[in-house]
């Protein structure tokens, strides 16, 4: 029972550390031997963000509540596509342009599947999960304010 | 009666940069009634809450105008999210040096 | 010049050896700092088709040709969607169940583009490139067609 | 003129495995001649080319029945292609033991 639980918290993470595609990858992929197709998305720091010149990014979360957003959104997906296994982890903490921000992994028998269920699940966490963005820039910082 | 209200983002930055306000409650205990306290208390931050669209969470769920609250819950101001990366950023100019 | 061309030349693979997603998001990553997005999809050998089990799978290439068509798919992505750079791998020879076969890495400065184009490259993949799957069952070996 | 003829996936495997064959190729040398050859060399290669979705490749790129051909070209029998991974599968039912 324990082993379950921790797993299913490696699934669904909020970390200051990176991370390693192919370690999340393997995840997904060892749970199952139907599973055919894998959908990545990862979110990386850009240099520039509305014109503005980008030195580096601080992300911000709420504790607790962000990580219940990631995990339904893992539920959802799990329930609302044809997927079967699915990984979501979102960096907090000061990035530096070019490192990862953000990772979803979807596993599917089939790949039109995995990609459909991998663009909704970022394009959920966007929507409703707490975590704010300060970017640093030669002006000063922003608070970036996503609009949908 | 009194709640803690925990604050992020820009609404942190606004609050001198406190993490939690404490805030004195009247009226039937609902959010409308800790935003019109808010008001007075926090210029700033009241005018952020209704100007941007700000959320408020109680016990990690967004709740809404009617929401009743208590002492005993965690209630926090969310200001627009911004997580994720590689989206379209269309952000206000608010730049604080 | 010649680094340019080896460049490339990794941006486009058709190998035996297994790869890394890491390494070759990185090559993706390290292009350019305007990077926000990338969407990757990875193949990997299901224990399952059509209702048969499959213990291994064996894949047969036209060598010289199925680069070049690898090429003129990465090329046409770059020029038909808005995205920065395009990584297409896939492998030949014994795969075992659950291994890797092949890759799409895209990256661009916002997530629409990066799915959209690697979709459409493993898509274009299937249909434009000489390279055969035998898939070995207890019943016996079966090359398989697919249909669009 | 003779051509060479490089077979892939169940074509090799009918040919007896060989990864190619030399066919003699008369009337205007274009790859519709090709075929019609074939059809007496290896009949059941060439009922295979006329059954299934089989593409003729030369030096690299599809080409269609009028397509000239030499014997300085490279060519190939190029049977449904099944690279990738995740797609719907539904192959035939030949089942070589």
């Amino acid at each position: 029972m324990s082993t379950v639980k921790s797993d299913e918290a490696m699934l669904v993470r909020v970390q200051r550390e990176n991370f390693s595609i192919d370690v999340e990858i393997d995840r997904v992929r060892n749970r199952s031997k139907r599973i055919g197709g894998i959908a990545t998305f990862l979110g990386t720091a850009r240099d520039r963000s509305q014109g503005r010149e980008i030195s580096s990014i601080t992300f911000e979360h709420y504790e607790g509540m962000a990580q219940k957003k990631l995990r339904e959104i893992r539920t959802r997906a799990l329930q609302d596509f044809d997927v079967i296994e699915v990984v979501i982890l979102h960096r907090y903490g000061d990035i530096a342009i070019g490192e990862n921000i953000v990772l979803i992994v979807v596993g599917a028998e089939h790949r039109a599947e995995a990609f459909k269920a991998c663009k909704w699940c970022i394009d959920e966490l966007k929507h409703i999960t707490p975590i704010w963005k300060l970017e640093h820039t030669p002006e000063g910082e922003v608070w970036v304010e996503q609009h949908p | 009666m009194t709640v803690t209200v925990r604050l992020f983002g820009m609404l942190r930055t606004l609050a001198e940069n406190q993490p939690e306000i404490v805030v004195a409650v009247n009226g039937r205990h609902q959010v409308n009634d800790l935003i019109e306290a808010l008001q007075t208390l926090y210029p700033e931050v009241g005018e952020l809450l209704l100007k941007k669209n700000v959320l408020v969470s109680v016990n990690h769920e967004i709740a809404h105008g009617e929401t009743e609250i208590s002492s005993a819950d965690e209630i926090a101001f969310l200001p627009p999210f911004a997580g994720g990366a590689g989206g379209e950023w269309r952000g206000g100019p608010h730049v604080h040096g």
